[in-house]
């Protein structure tokens, strides 16, 4: 078991032909995951490291019966992009495109709340079941396969944590990013909801970051609904305090989105907060 | 990135909002001139993109021509919270009868534009949005319908804004909100919006912030950005592609990914050291971007050590490591490294740089470990 | 029991004070429909016709506990007046407006699918229960309560048809004008469906006309789903052939929406279509 | 409202489609000297609001400019399904290799735009589409993103369009969504688009309505009706706010509600007659319209009777009362008149006529009682 990628699924890249895209497909492919093809507009009938490429999603999925897709394209595409996943009826769209304008994602938010597709990101690492399923950019060598769910908001900070879980042979199910964008598809009450109903998930590691206030509700959220031990850790008491301008900001976010908030919210919610990513292993 | 009042307001006339004719001054003498030619009296408001100008004296009024070149003369040069003022806006004073706020952002959490007035405006907003939350009316709007006429009716409906001036209200909240739309901003904020003496709304202060990952289809407003009060090192950042902010502490980092840059800086001061910077080299960096990086962190007098933490998925360790490579055949280090690669092409990373044979590298597996060494190295340089 | 209104309903009426709604609010308030206040923007705290006057839907809702709104402002501002009503939570709008665009229909309707609100209309005569509540435009005394459904697109022919079994003592439970615009709320469908539930109709009248192709799925619906009898009748078996120009139209509805189809799909569906309006009540 | 062939394909051109460069002749020397200045071979065609003008004769080929005087000379004057031909465009002849067919429409069953298009374009579309619909590829819009660049893809993809000419069919198709949307079309239409002998696309033929409703936001396009081949009837009718249709029968009907005028007219037939006219006054008529309506009534010389059916709702029963009233103070009518009036205000509507005491005025309750009447009235006169 795992959860929302495995043996099964049947990915597509978007934008496979591009350098970033065919980079981390090889790695995907190489790390086992079952990449049923890839989109590149004007490509369509070539093939990309053995992989069969078309001129669009849509005729992609009814080629290949995808069900997941990865986006590598730059951020002014990534919207159109993924219009395009929600259209095709892809269920998770993956994407790792950093960059993209807020309003773009205000708007694709809202569509993706009509469709039936998950998103995960945008600017994300994706995510990986070890020995299953890699799509997007995590280094596949530092997962190893067991029973903790890692989430995290951040991207090479997670990579960090799921390394120190490994060398101290601790497996994982599924390893998250959410990405740290201020609107994304998929965010930590999702995930945690997913490793609840995860039988082989037994602990769950929640790695956040200051700013907004997802650690604050993912703290109500496992006080309220999860029966299984969370580690936590918030990165950034040391940053600087934000140079936030205008009052509006403060208004809308209430409380003030620093490290210290959201340890104290993640302790009362019954959480253990790690001081630091290398010490996680310990507290599970 | 944030815009100066000045620039705000010049936008906000672009959108039909009213504002005070005031012009910019960057020597006493030009804020002597201009409070001649607009009449007096005149405020003088320091233009610097911070918060917090008002408490630091830099907003004053002046009553004649000489009090405004006296006052500018006071508020040039001054620094507020590290930021040198070096233009002054001079304004023609205004009667003041009532202070409204209204500004329109980013919904974090609805994933909507929101859309906030208050007729208790002016600097305590913060203030009464966490005693009387209840005296802030927000709107949500829904970005592909824009702003409805009557949502801007809600909003004057509820601060109870007299009838005669709904029409200009009106006026003024759709050009707002199309300002903030069609400049991509993050925040678009009038504070105060007050009635003047007359019995008209004018914007008599103001924000724009930018997103940042918009700039790109907006060429016109990114030329409006003002380097010239940051440290230079941030502005060669940005030049770069690199985000960096500038910090007291010994030890220079350079990480890939904010999360891990500052789980980085963290670290070290859990190891009793202290972060010379905030510099995360983004997804995908090139050998070019590492060693501008690495030449901004050791223009810094403070660094004593460098610590390279780099776990590479996008990023990939060998070019990383090329690009520290690249970075020291220009520049002589005499300080220690201390290099952490671990992730995608590690194996040709660690291999490049041990090959390289550098002078005073120190390289180490772990963050623990390479922290602690930072603190060791940055005392004992 | 009747379907959409009755005694209950709290009724508001957006563009009170305007001409027309000045005069419909007096024939409504005269039958009896519990007409809670209106709304004109800039006469919030007026009184017209004994009913309080708001500056906004939401303050009218909030002060009256309004379920219901009919709207009566011109075509051009009519859209804004629906989301207004769609953003305020009114349960069932009612708009009379004819002549909206349908461009802003298509966005309204969007929105409208996202809601809990149900539209009647636009461009529609409103509902009417007997001796319960009158919404819309409707003339009050042509009607009487009983045990027959009217739902219509036309505006006119609806009256004469309820004029006709009225004066043959044939009452009704609710007469429902679903308008004839391209892009509406509520189509026959959906009305068939409440009259299929609500236990008090007995039987069904369905007036229909030419052109799209509602009457047909009306046909297909009560082919399957329709226990109760259904009387119907198609306006337009002499009108000429439409203009239409281009191929787009053709393409898109299939059929050419003309009364003999119409006529044989109704047929086809067990329904009895009458010749003429006057006919209907034998044929109850 | 339709446009013109040549109409829309100028406002095609404003949108970057490319179309032939052809001009209009209101003369046969008109098109002698266009044929002249293009270069032959030209294309004549015939400009009417109506289809079948291909089948009818009026599109022919000229290989020089005096067979192009020739041919405008044959066409000029022509009459197609009742619209006579007044203009031509004369349009420089195309090399054709294949026909594409790209069209926007409202699906009114999904409620939104639809964009279509077929590698079979050309005049025998429709027959393509009740034989081989999957040839036609659908795509629906969104009408708040708009078409995006995936869909285009996904139109050229289906219709097996070459590769070279998907860049160019990408503008031709966002064009025409974007003057769809821009023009609150109801229709947007190019048929063919060629490929022509260069390899490279070109709008042939096109079509745009334009929604009626929405003509108050487009005064530019308001502008653009071509009135001059329509019934004079009609033009007034339109400008009186009335909707009116001439037919060939006897009987002239003025009903309000469009479907209670069909109704109306069915029943004349019903009972032996024949409508001379569809005519709604539609809602909320004043005493002004129906006058207009009355007079354009009794304009047509195979009127013998005029029945008048009117069940208030937002019409009044008195105001169409004093409409007709007013109506029959300017002119002089020998015919039978046959008044039905219900619903609201019925009492005082009927009371405004019995004491005006018009000869020749036929009351009657029931609509079929009416119908009979009328018909009765007009075989009699």
């Amino acid at each position: 078991m795992a959860i929302l990628v495995d043996k099964n699924t049947r990915l597509i890249v978007q934008g496979i032909t591009g350098r970033e895209g065919m980079f981390h497909t090889e790695q995907m492919i190489e790390y086992g995951t079952n990449i049923v093809g890839g989109v590149t507009p004007g490509k369509g009938g070539e093939w990309a490291l053995g992989k069969p490429v078309f001129d669009t999603v849509k005729a992609a999925r009814e080629a290949t019966g995808a069900n997941t897709s990865v986006i590598y394209v730059p951020a002014s595409f990534a919207a159109d992009a993924m219009y395009e996943a929600i259209d095709a009826g892809i269920e998770l769209i993956v994407c790792i495109t950093e960059g993209i304008p807020v309003m773009d994602m205000m708007k694709v938010r809202e569509r993706l709340d009509q469709s039936k597709s998950r998103l995960l990101g945008p600017n994300c690492p994706g995510l990986l079941t070890p020995g299953q399923a890699k799509v997007g950019i995590m280094p596949g060598h530092i997962a190893m396969p067991g029973k903790v769910g890692v989430v995290s908001r951040s991207g090479t900070l997670t990579y960090e944590v799921v390394y120190a879980l490994t060398q101290r042979e601790i497996g994982q199910t599924t390893c998250i990013g959410i990405g740290g964008d201020p609107v994304n598809g998929t965010n930590f009450i999702d995930v945690l909801q997913m490793f609840e109903d995860d039988p082989q998930t037994e602990k769950v590691v929640l790695i956040g970051e200051i700013g907004g206030t997802d650690e604050e509700k993912a703290a109500t959220f496992i006080a309220t609904y999860l029966t299984k031990p969370v580690v936590a850790f918030i990165a950034g008491q040391t940053a600087p305090p934000g140079r936030r301008m205008g009052h509006a900001g403060a208004i809308v976010e209430g409380g003030s989105g620093t490290a210290a908030e959201k340890i104290a919210a993640l302790q009362t919610a019954g959480a253990t907060v790690a001081k630091h990513p290398e010490e996680i292993p310990d507290l599970l | 990135m944030n815009l100066h009042e000045y620039q705000s307001k010049l936008r906000f006339a672009e959108y039909g909002i009213p504002t005070p004719k005031g012009q910019v001054a960057h020597s006493p003498q030009q804020a002597y001139e201009i409070a001649k030619e607009l009449g007096v009296p005149v405020v003088v408001k320091a233009q610097v993109l911070t918060g917090g100008r008002g408490k630091a004296g830099g907003v004053k009024l002046a009553r004649t021509p000489e009090e405004a070149q006296q006052r500018a003369d006071d508020i040039l040069g001054m620094d507020i919270r590290s930021h040198k003022v070096l233009k002054v806006l001079v304004d023609p004073a205004s009667n003041i009868q009532s202070e409204i706020y209204l500004g329109v952002t980013n919904d974090r959490a609805a994933r909507k534009p929101l859309i906030m007035a208050s007729a208790q405006g002016g600097m305590d907003i913060e203030e009464v949005n966490r005693t009387t939350p209840e005296k802030i009316i927000r709107e949500h709007v829904d970005p592909f319908l824009g702003l409805r006429d009557y949502q801007i009716r809600n909003l004057a409906y509820g601060i109870e804004l007299p009838r005669e001036l709904w029409k200009q209200f009106g006026k003024i909240a759709s050009g707002l909100y199309r300002c903030y739309v069609e400049s991509d901003a993050t925040l678009a904020e009038i504070n105060p919006l007050i009635i003047d003496g007359s019995g008209n709304l004018l914007a008599v202060d103001g924000k724009i912030s930018i997103d940042d990952n918009a700039l790109y289809r907006h060429p016109d407003l990114a030329e409006l950005r003002d380097t010239s009060a940051e440290p230079p090192a941030e502005t060669q950042a940005r030049a770069a592609g690199l985000s960096y902010i500038k910090l007291d502490g010994e030890i220079g980092c350079m990480v890939n990914g904010a999360g891990l840059a500052m789980t980085t800086m963290d670290m070290t001061k859990l190891y009793g050291g202290s972060p010379a910077n905030f510099l995360d080299i983004g997804g995908g960096a090139k050998a070019e971007t590492v060693a501008a990086a690495l030449r901004i962190i050791l223009a810094d007098p403070n660094v004593k050590a460098v610590l390279f933490n780099i776990f590479g998925g996008i990023t990939r360790c060998d070019e990383v490591a090329m690009g520290i490579l690249a970075a020291l055949k220009d520049i002589k280090v005499d300080l220690p490294m201390i290099v952490r690669l671990v992730g995608t092409n590690e194996t040709e990373g660690r291999r490049l740089l041990d090959e390289a044979q550098v002078p005073h590298m120190i390289t180490a597996a772990t963050l623990a470990e390479a922290a602690q060494k930072a603190v060791t190295a940055a005392q004992g340089a």
